[in-house]
C-alpha cells in the first residue's frame, strides 16, 4: 500500500513536470497549428540560462528562473516572427523550420556549455516523509508552479482580449483577420508566451533531473504523448493527459519494471490514437 | 547530381593522390571515429584529445622513425554518431583517405558498425566498448584498450565487500547493448561472492527515474551498482534514491564519470559511498602525463579518464607502426603489437589479456584505480595491480 | 449498365432519425424522390439539409431507420459504395481538384466512377455552354467561382449517376450565372434520365423547377406538395421568420 | 451568346507514364551500377551505397507524401525488412539474394496492412504523430524481443549475400546490392505512383471529393502504405547488409527525420526531388561530421534555410527557374506544393 501511494505521488511530480512541457507545447498547436519540434530546445535552453544566472552570476534563484522566462519568450518571439511566419501556411514546411531550428539550439549548448551536466542543484534541498512515503520539497515547489502555471495560462487564454484573440485565430484565422484582429503581432505572442513557459520549465525541472545539451530529446517525445493523449490545442485536455501519463508511466515503470513502463505507454496512446483520434478532450481534427 | 558525383570523384582522386604522396614523405595518418555529439560526446573528445595529444608527442619527439625518416603524425577525427551505421560511415570516410590505423570509436553500437567495415577495408584498431564481442578471432586486427568489468569489477567489489554488508544488490542500466553487456557480467561477479541480484533497465531517453528507484527500494536492495549508466542519468538516479531514503554503498562498475555523477547528484554528500572504477590511479606519473599535454597542447586534458587509457593505446599503436616498419600494412602492425610487451613510460608495465573472456589475447591490461567515497569524503584512490589471465 | 436504368429506382428515405450525442437533428422523416423524378428540399438555416445529404451520401450513419435505393439498403455502407451504385453529390462550397486542369478534373472523375471518354462526348453541350471548353486545360483553382462551381456540378454528372444530390448548387453564384443550374438540371433529367433532390435557398430555382418541395425545420418534415402550396402555408412561413441564424454547415461533428 | 458556333470537346492528349523528372531519376540510379565496377575507392563505395540506402528509405516518406501524409514510420519498416533479411540468412541460411530481397519487401508490406487498417483514417499531424508513436514502439519492441532480434546487441555475424550462387562480400559487391536494391525500389515506386497517380492526386487534394465521385480511398492508402513499407523494408536490407548487423540503432526513431528531410528539401513533388535530397543531404552529413560538435547544427541552418529559400524542395526550385528561362510556365501540378492560393474562394 505504502509503495503504491509513493508510486501515485512519483506519478503526480512527472504529471507537473509534464503539464508545464505540454502547455506550451499545445498552445503552439492550438492557434498556430504548429507542432514545435524545437519545444524541447527551449526547455534546455531555459535551464543552461537559469544556471548561468543562479550559478556563474550568483543571482537568486527565483531571478533565475524568470530571466530563463523572459529570455526563451524573446528568443521565441525571434524565431516566430523572423522565420516561422514566413512558412506558417505550410505545415510540413513548420516541421521541418522547427527540427532545424531545434538541432541549431542544441549545438550552441554544447558549444557555448559543453557536453558535460554542470552542478546546478535546487535551492531547496529535503524531503517530507511519512513511514516509507516520500516527497521532495523541490517537487512540491515545482507542483505549485505548474498550478500557478495553469491558472496564468487558463486566465490569460480565457479571461484577456489577448487570449480571446487568440481563441479566435485557433478557431478560424481569416475571420479574425477580418474582424481586425492583429494577427502579425498575435503569433509571435503566442509563440512566446509557449516558449517563455518551456523556458520556465527548464528553468525549474533541470535542476532536480539534470542539465546537459540533450536532454530536450526526450521531451519532445513526451510532450507529444501528452498532447495526443490530451487533444492537440486542448488546453484542458494537456493538463489531464499529463497526470495520466505521469500516473501511468509511474505505475507501470514500478510494477513492470523500467522499460516496459514506456513500451505501456506508447502502445496506450497508439490504441487512444486510433480509437480517438482526437484525444481525450481534443476539438474537431483541426485544419492543417 | 553530375556535379555531386563529380565532387565524389574528384575527392577521392584527390584523397588518393594525398595518399600516394604520403608513403614517400612518411606522413602517418590516424583516423579517429569518435562520438562528437549527443550525449556521449564527452568520451568521443576524450578519444580525439588523447590521439592529438600522441601525434604531436610523436612528432615533437621523433618517435616513429621508418627508413630513416621521421614520420609526420596528423589525425583525421570524424563524428561516428554513438550509433553503429555512423561509425560505419565516419570509418568508410576515413578508409577513403588511405588510413589504415584507428583509434577510437568508443561505444558498444559504434564499435558493432566499425568492426565489419574496418576488416574489409584491412585497418588496425585500438577500440574501447564494454559489449561482450568487442574484440574476438574473427576480427584479427582490432585490440581493445584495456578490460571491461570483466577484468576489473571483481576487486571492486571486494573492496565494498570489506567496507560494508551487503546480501543483496540492484543493477540499474539502460536496456540496450552498452547496458546489459555490462550488467549481466556484473551480475555474475556479484553472484559469485553470494550476493543476491536484482537487474532493472531502464530505456535509453528517461528523465525521471523516481519510478525505477521506487522498484529498487522495494527490492529492499543494501547496495546498488550504476553499471554503465551514462554519468547524467546515473547522477539522477543517485539524487532520486538518496531522496527515497536509501542508504547503502553505490558501485559504479561501469567505466569513469564521477565527477559529472556527482554534479549531477549534488555533491559528495549526497554520493556518500561510493566506488567506482578509475582508469589509472592518480600518481606523479599521470599528473606529469596531463602536465605534458598542457604544455603540448596549451589547454587542460580532457575532462573524461579515459583520456589516460586513450593515450596509452595511441602510444601503444605508434609502437607497433614502429616495430612492423610500415604505416599502411594493417597484419603487420598487428603482429607487431601482439610481441610487444604491454608497458607504458607513465603507467608501466601491464599485460596482454582478453583469450578467456573474447578468445582473442589482445586486450592491454594496466593497472587501474578503485575510486572510493566514504561518508561524503573521497579516499585516496586504491591502486589495483593490472589484471592478468596467468 | 443502360444509362436509363430504372431497376436502381427511387431514393426512399424511410422514418430516417439522428442525434449528434443527445441533440436531435432528424425526427422520423420519410420521403421518396421517384426514379427520374425531381423532389426539391426547403428549409431554414440549420434544418439539417446538409445533414441529410450527408447521411445520404455515406459521410454519416443513421441512428435508426433506413434510406432505400431501388430495393437496396444503403444507410451505413461508404460514400464510393453508394457513389458506385448511382447515388452521387454535389458540395456546397466549391469541390474540385484544386490545381488540376478542366481536363483533369473530369477525367477524374470519369476515371473514379469506371466510365470512358463518350460521357464527356455526351456532356460536351453542357461543357461548352458553361464555358468549360474555353478553360479546358486551365488550373480550375484559380477560375472564377462560378465556372468552378460548374465544373464540380458536371463532374457530379459525369458518373453517370441515377440520383443527384445537388447541395445549394446556386449558392455563392451571380444572379446571372444561376440560369446554368437550370439548364444544368435539365440537362441531367432529359439526357441522363438522373432523379435530382435539390437542396436550395433560392425559391425562384425552387418553384421554377420543382414539381414538387418538401419543407424541414428543425430536423422535422413540417410539409410538402406542390412549391407555390407549401411556400403559402403558415406555419412554413413562420418557420422561416422564426429559424435559427446558425449556418447551415457541412462539418461532420 | 448562344448563338455561336458550338465547339467540341479538344482531342485527348494521353500522358505519358513517366515524366521528365521520373526518368533523370530512374537514369541516375541505373548510372551507379557503374561505380561498383569502376572504383575501388572505398569513400566512393561507401558514400555512393549511403546515398542509395537514403533514397530508398526517403522512397517511403515519398509515396505517402502522394497522399498528403508526413510518414515518420520509416525506420519501423526498414527494420522489419532489415531483421527479416538477418535472421532469414542467419537461422536458415537463406543467403540468395532474390529471395532476400523478396522476403525484405514483402514482410513489411504485409505487416502494413494491418498497421494501415489501424491509422489510415488518421490525417494531418494525426497522421505524423502516430507513426512516430508507431516507431517508438517499434525500437522498444526490438529491445524487449531478445529471442528473436537479439535485444540491445542485434543480429551480428550475417553469411553474405548470394547472387547466383556467387557471393557478394567485399565492397564493390555490397554496393552492387545495394544499387539493385535501390533501382527496384525506384521502379517500383515510379510505376506504382504514376500508374495510380490520379487516385492518389484526387485523394491528396480533396479526398472527400474523390469518395463522392466512386474512388474507394481507402484501397489506393492501403497499398500507398504497403508498398511504402516494402520499400522501405528494401532499403533496411541495404542498410543491414552494409553492417553485417541488424541493430536497434541503426533504425532510431529520429532517423525518420532524416529520410522526411531528404524528400522535403529535394522537393516532394517528384521522385527525383526524393533522391537530390539524398545526394545532397548525405553528402553535407559526411561533409558536416568533419566539424565534429558542429555537424547537428550545420544540418540544422542547412534545413532551415532551404525550406525557407527554396520552397518546393531543390529540385521544384531549379525546375521553375528552368521553366522560366525558357519562357513557359510551368505545369500543373501533379501533387505538387501548394503555396496557399487564397482569395479566389469566393463567399
Amino acid at each position: 500500500m505504502e509503495s503504491f501511494i509513493a508510486t501515485g505521488l512519483i506519478g503526480i511530480s512527472l504529471g507537473t513536470q509534464y503539464t508545464l512541457l505540454a502547455l506550451g507545447f499545445t498552445l503552439i498547436f492550438g492557434i498556430l497549428g504548429v507542432v514545435n519540434f524545437a519545444h524541447g530546445g527551449f526547455y534546455v535552453m531555459g535551464g543552461y540560462v537559469a544556471y548561468y544566472c543562479n550559478v556563474i552570476l550568483g543571482l537568486p534563484y527565483p531571478v533565475a528562473v524568470l530571466m530563463a522566462m523572459l529570455s526563451m519568450a524573446a528568443l521565441g518571439w525571434l524565431f516566430e516572427a523572423f522565420i516561422l511566419e514566413r512558412v506558417i501556411e505550410d505545415h510540413q514546411a513548420t516541421l521541418m523550420v522547427t527540427m532545424g531550428f531545434y538541432l541549431v539550439m542544441a549545438t550552441a549548448i554544447l558549444m557555448i556549455f559543453g557536453a558535460e551536466s554542470p552542478q546546478f542543484p535546487f535551492p531547496v534541498t529535503g524531503v517530507w516523509r511519512l513511514g516509507g512515503i516520500y516527497f521532495p520539497y523541490a517537487n512540491m515547489i515545482v507542483l505549485g508552479a505548474c498550478l500557478a502555471a495553469i491558472v496564468f495560462v487558463y486566465w490569460l487564454v480565457y479571461r484577456t482580449n489577448i487570449g480571446r484573440g487568440m481563441r479566435a485565430m485557433s478557431e478560424d484565422l481569416p475571420v479574425a483577420s477580418a474582424l481586425g484582429m492583429r494577427t502579425k503581432a498575435l503569433f509571435p505572442f503566442a509563440f512566446a508566451l509557449a516558449t517563455g513557459l518551456a523556458g520556465g520549465t527548464g528553468a525549474l525541472v533541470t535542476p532536480i533531473l539534470a542539465l546537459a545539451p540533450h536532454v530536450g530529446d526526450s521531451v519532445l517525445a513526451f510532450s507529444f504523448l501528452t498532447v495526443i493523449l490530451g487533444g492537440l490545442g486542448s488546453v484542458t485536455g494537456a493538463t489531464c493527459a499529463a497526470f495520466i501519463v505521469g500516473l501511468i508511466e509511474a505505475y507501470a515503470a514500478v510494477y513492470l519494471g523500467g522499460s516496459k513502463g514506456a513500451l505501456t505507454l506508447f502502445a496506450l496512446v497508439l490504441i487512444i490514437l486510433v480509437v480517438r483520434p482526437q484525444g481525450l478532450l481534443g476539438r474537431e481534427v483541426r485544419r492543417s | 547530381m553530375t556535379i555531386g558525383l563529380g565532387r565524389l570523384v574528384c575527392g577521392s582522386l584527390l584523397a588518393s593522390a594525398g595518399f600516394v604522396g604520403a608513403v614517400s614523405a612518411c606522413e602517418l595518418k590516424i583516423g579517429v571515429p569518435a562520438v562528437l555529439s549527443g550525449p556521449a560526446a564527452q568520451w568521443g573528445i576524450a578519444l580525439r584529445g588523447a590521439t592529438e595529444f600522441v601525434a604531436k608527442e610523436t612528432m615533437e619527439e621523433k618517435r616513429l622513425v621508418i627508413n630513416g625518416v621521421a614520420c609526420t603524425v596528423s589525425v583525421k577525427s570524424i563524428d561516428s554518431k554513438y550509433s553503429a551505421e555512423g561509425a560505419a560511415s565516419a570509418t568508410s570516410a576515413l578508409a577513403a583517405e588511405g588510413i589504415k590505423v584507428i583509434i577510437g570509436p568508443v561505444g558498444s553500437p559504434e564499435v558493432t558498425g566499425f568492426k565489419p567495415v574496418a576488416t574489409r577495408n584491412r585497418m588496425v584498431a585500438m577500440v574501447n566498448s564494454f559489449a561482450k564481442n568487442s574484440i574476438g578471432p574473427e576480427w584479427p586486427t582490432v585490440f581493445h584498450i584495456g578490460p571491461g568489468p570483466s577484468g576489473w569489477a571483481a576487486p571492486i567489489i571486494d573492496v565494498g565487500l570489506q567496507r560494508y554488508k551487503f546480501k543483496t544488490a540492484a543493477i540499474v542500466a539502460p536496456n540496450d547493448q552498452g547496458g546489459t553487456d555490462i550488467a549481466s557480467v556484473n551480475a555474475d561477479i556479484f553472484k559469485q561472492r553470494g550476493v543476491t541480484v536484482t537487474e532493472e533497465y531502464y530505456q535509453r531517453g528517461t528523465t525521471n527515474f523516481a519510478p525505477i528507484v521506487t522498484r529498487i527500494m522495494a527490492s529492499n536492495a543494501e547496495a546498488l551498482d550504476l553499471a554503465s549508466s551514462p554519468a547524467g542519468d546515473a547522477g539522477i538516479i543517485v539524487k532520486q534514491i538518496r531522496q527515497a531514503g536509501f542508504t547503502g554503498p553505490i558501485f559504479r562498475l561501469g567505466g569513469p564519470g564521477t565527477d559529472e555523477i556527482a554534479r549531477v547528484a549534488g555533491g559528495l554528500d549526497i554520493l556518500k559511498d561510493f566506488l567506482w572504477y578509475e582508469p589509472v590511479y592518480m600518481d606523479d606519473n599521470m599528473r606529469a602525463l596531463e602536465q605534458k599535454y598542457e604544455k603540448l597542447m596549451g589547454s587542460v586534458r580532457p575532462e573524461n579518464s579515459d583520456f589516460f587509457r586513450w593515450t596509452f593505446a595511441a602510444r601503444m599503436m605508434i609502437k607497433a607502426i614502429q616495430a612492423a616498419g610500415t604505416i599502411d600494412n594493417a597484419e603487420k602492425i598487428a603482429a607487431a603489437m601482439r610481441t610487444l610487451p604491454v608497458e607504458d613510460e607513465h603507467i608501466g608495465k601491464g599485460y596482454w589479456i582478453g583469450q578467456k573472456f573474447f578468445g582473442i589475447n589482445q586486450e592491454m591490461s594496466y593497472p587501474f584505480a578503485i575510486g572510493v567515497i566514504q561518508g561524503g569524503v573521497k579516499q585516496p584512490l586504491i591502486r589495483a595491480e593490472a589484471v592478468s589471465e596467468k | 449498365m443502360t444509362t436509363h436504368s430504372l431497376s436502381a429506382g427511387a431514393l426512399h428515405a424511410d422514418r430516417i432519425a439522428k442525434s449528434f450525442g443527445g441533440l436531435k437533428v432528424f425526427h422520423d422523416v420519410s420521403f421518396t424522390v421517384p426514379a427520374g423524378g425531381l423532389l426539391g428540399v426547403i428549409g431554414p438555416n440549420g434544418a439539417g439539409k446538409t445533414t441529410m445529404i450527408n447521411i445520404f451520401s455515406g459521410r454519416l450513419g443513421l441512428t435508426s431507420g433506413q434510406v432505400m435505393l431501388g430495393g437496396t439498403r444503403i444507410d451505413g455502407r461508404s460514400t464510393f459504395e453508394i457513389a458506385m451504385m448511382g447515388l452521387v453529390r454535389s458540395f456546397q462550397h466549391t469541390a474540385i481538384f484544386n490545381g488540376h486542369s478542366v481536363e483533369t478534373n473530369l477525367l477524374s472523375a470519369l476515371r473514379f466512377s469506371r466510365r470512358d471518354r463518350s460521357v464527356l462526348e455526351r456532356l460536351s453541350p453542357l461543357l461548352d455552354q458553361f464555358g468549360l471548353i474555353d478553360n479546358w486545360q486551365r488550373n480550375a483553382e484559380v477560375m472564377p467561382y462560378g465556372l468552378q462551381k460548374m465544373l464540380g456540378l458536371t463532374m457530379a454528372l459525369a458518373t453517370q449517376p441515377n440520383m443527384l444530390l445537388l447541395d445549394e448548387p446556386a449558392a455563392g453564384l451571380e444572379k446571372s450565372e444561376r440560369a446554368n443550374i437550370d439548364t444544368y438540371v435539365k440537362f441531367a433529367r432529359e439526357e441522363f434520365g438522373c432523379g435530382i433532390l435539390l437542396v436550395e435557398h433560392d425559391m425562384e430555382i425552387i418553384k421554377r423547377l420543382c414539381p414538387s418541395v418538401i419543407v424541414l425545420d428543425g430536423g422535422r418534415l413540417i410539409a410538402e406538395g406542390p412549391p407555390t402550396d407549401v411556400l403559402s402555408q403558415p406555419h412554413v412561413i413562420n418557420a422561416y421568420l422564426g429559424g435559427s441564424d446558425e449556418e447551415d454547415s457541412d462539418v461532420t461533428h | 451568346m448562344n448563338n455561336r458556333v458550338p465547339k467540341s470537346l479538344p482531342a485527348e492528349i494521353r500522358p505519358s507514364l513517366f515524366s521528365g523528372h521520373d526518368w533523370i531519376a530512374l537514369a541516375i540510379v541505373c548510372l551507379t551500377f557503374v561505380i561498383p565496377f569502376t572504383s575501388t575507392n572505398p569513400q566512393v563505395l561507401s558514400q555512393t551505397n549511403l546515398i542509395l540506402i537514403a533514397a530508398t528509405a526517403a522512397l517511403g516518406v515519398y509515396i505517402m507524401q502522394r497522399l498528403d501524409l508526413m510518414s515518420f514510420a520509416v525506420p519501423s519498416f526498414m527494420a522489419i525488412g532489415g531483421y527479416t533479411v538477418a535472421l532469414l540468412s542467419m537461422k536458415l541460411q537463406l543467403t540468395d539474394v532474390f529471395v532476400l530481397a523478396a522476403a525484405a519487401f514483402l514482410m513489411p508490406a504485409l505487416c502494413a496492412i494491418p498497421l494501415g487498417a489501424l491509422i489510415l483514417r488518421l490525417k494531418g499531424v494525426y497522421f505524423v504523430l502516430v507513426t512516430f508513436v508507431l516507431t517508438e514502439i517499434v525500437q522498444l519492441l526490438l529491445f524487449e524481443a531478445g529471442p528473436i532480434t537479439g535485444g540491445s546487441n542485434g543480429l551480428v555475424g550475417m553469411p553474405a549475400v548470394k547472387i547466383f550462387g556467387m557471393e557478394l562480400w567485399d565492397n564493390p559487391h555490397v554496393l552492387l546490392t545495394t544499387c539493385g536494391l535501390a533501382f527496384v525500389s525506384f521502379i517500383v515506386t515510379s510505376v506504382f505512383t504514376r500508374w495510380f497517380r490520379s487516385e492518389f492526386a484526387a485523394i491528396e487534394t480533396n479526398d472527400v471529393l474523390a469518395e463522392s465521385l466512386g474512388l474507394a480511398a481507402w484501397k489506393y492508402k492501403a497499398m500507398a502504405f504497403s508498398v511504402a513499407a516494402g520499400v522501405s523494408g528494401l532499403a533496411g536490407f541495404a542498410l543491414v547488409n552494409m553492417l553485417l548487423t541488424a541493430h536497434p540503432s541503426s533504425f532510431a526513431p529520429m532517423s525518420s527525420v532524416n529520410y522526411i528531410t531528404y524528400t522535403i528539401v529535394g522537393g516532394k513533388a517528384s521522385i527525383l526531388g526524393t533522391l537530390i535530397g539524398a545526394l545532397l543531404l548525405v553528402s553535407a552529413t559526411d561533409y558536416f561530421a568533419l566539424s565534429g560538435e558542429m555537424s547537428p547544427g550545420l544540418f540544422g541552418l542547412l534545413i532551415i534555410v532551404v525550406t525557407m529559400v527554396a520552397r518546393g524542395g531543390v529540385v521544384g526550385v531549379v525546375s521553375g527557374l528552368l521553366y522560366r528561362l525558357a519562357g513557359q510556365s510551368p505545369p500543373l501540378k501533379n501533387g505538387e506544393q501548394d503555396l496557399g492560393v487564397n482569395g479566389e474562394k469566393g463567399q
